[in-house]
């Protein structure tokens, strides 16, 4: 499982983006995160989870990787940029 | 051809951009910010986006239907504020046949409703603001 | 609203007509003069129609539809010369929710076709004429 | 059955309208009818496929009176305005 204090040389940095509700629960639209090599988007979301204010977010949210919708099985590599998407309302 | 704008979305452009001289139909598709959501009188509203998926996703939705039936498509999606009256969207399918035009038009506006990153904040009479959440029961019949 | 015309249709009026503040979701057709038919190029054409009976039915067809779904439908038709890529009929039905509208433009522009008196007479480039029968098998897969 | 030349004092005048490829075919556009009492429209379609290219015409061709669409036994009466209608192809 991913977590924040992960430093080993081997862990990768991911760019998080929060939008609309979600970030205003987080008080913050970008979080930069370390993940071990093998984390998934579903590590992401969990480490997201576990911010202040980030417990209000779905456990299963919408995300996406590298501007497309994925699962969160998705696996995560070094600069990614993953996206935690509320329910969306276009149109 | 699918863009996100700030600025007022014309619908004439985007049914002159899937015009040919071999295509008898264009269905077209416009969305506009009504008065009233669920029962709750609406002043205004703001769209905001994750903008770079937003336009990656419009064009993915627009390549399926031209790929899914012989049409040609455009589509485009308002942000920032926007009041009663203002087209938040606009699509328009172009084909030989209309039964083409009216299918893909109607994908593409369903497909970009669940699937485009783009979020409505909703301002109302009563001083109240809240961020649209169209997966609640309550909201789907109120959806436009 | 519904009528006839030889004067060029904008479709943009017919669309102002049936906004309102409750309405969300405006559906549209406009039908353009192609330049082929049946595999035939074709130059231009003429509508003629039973000028009285078509203004009725046209605004019997707009009327069937807005008691059929909460809409408000405008319907316009083009009669006269026309050269190719002209508006041939415009149709737009503003509602509430996006469902009533799009059934209802389909509605009408399908009852439009079939039960409006209004012959059409083509002009193709191998300097053939000829009225449109689109009760013909080989001229229903052609239509648009 | 009616007949063109049915001309008791109680007969009925009917105005009958023919378009396009029907128009063409008879080279006229309107014809003036006296038919029995109890005509109907479909004696209207057999008086004027009686007329000089009016057996061109189907014998069971769309009709209207008086600006709506009508069924071949719908009766006439004095002063009618009767169509003869071609396939429509508008749209």
């Amino acid at each position: 499982m991913a977590t924040m204090t992960n430093t080993t040389t081997s862990s990768i940095s991911v760019r998080v983006l929060l939008f609309a509700s979600y970030a205003e629960r987080l008080g913050r639209d970008v979080v930069e995160l370390k993940l071990p090599p093998g984390a998934t988007v579903g590590d992401v979301v969990f480490a997201i989870r576990a911010l202040p204010g980030g417990g209000e977010l779905p456990d299963r949210p919408l995300t996406a990787r590298n501007l497309e919708h994925c699962a969160l099985d998705a696996p995560v590599v070094a600069g990614d940029e993953i996206a935690i998407l509320p329910p969306m309302a276009g149109g | 051809m699918a863009y996100l704008t700030t600025l007022p979305i014309d619908a004439a452009p985007l049914v002159r951009a899937v015009e040919a001289p071999d295509r008898g139909g264009i269905a077209s598709f416009v969305g506009l910010v009504r008065n009233q959501h669920g029962g709750r009188a609406v002043l205004r509203l703001e769209y905001s986006a994750y903008a770079p998926m937003a336009e990656a996703e419009c064009a993915r939705i627009v390549a399926e239907a031209e790929s899914r039936w012989p049409v040609r498509v455009s589509l485009a999606h308002r942000l920032g504020a926007l009041e009663i009256g203002d087209v938040a969207v606009a699509v328009a399918a172009g084909a030989a046949h209309r039964d083409a035009a009216f299918a893909a038009c109607r994908y593409v506006i369903e497909e970009a409703k669940t699937r485009v990153p783009i979020w409505k904040k909703e301002f109302y009479a009563d001083g109240t603001v809240s961020w649209v959440d169209p997966t609640r029961a309550a909201e789907r019949s109120a959806a436009s």
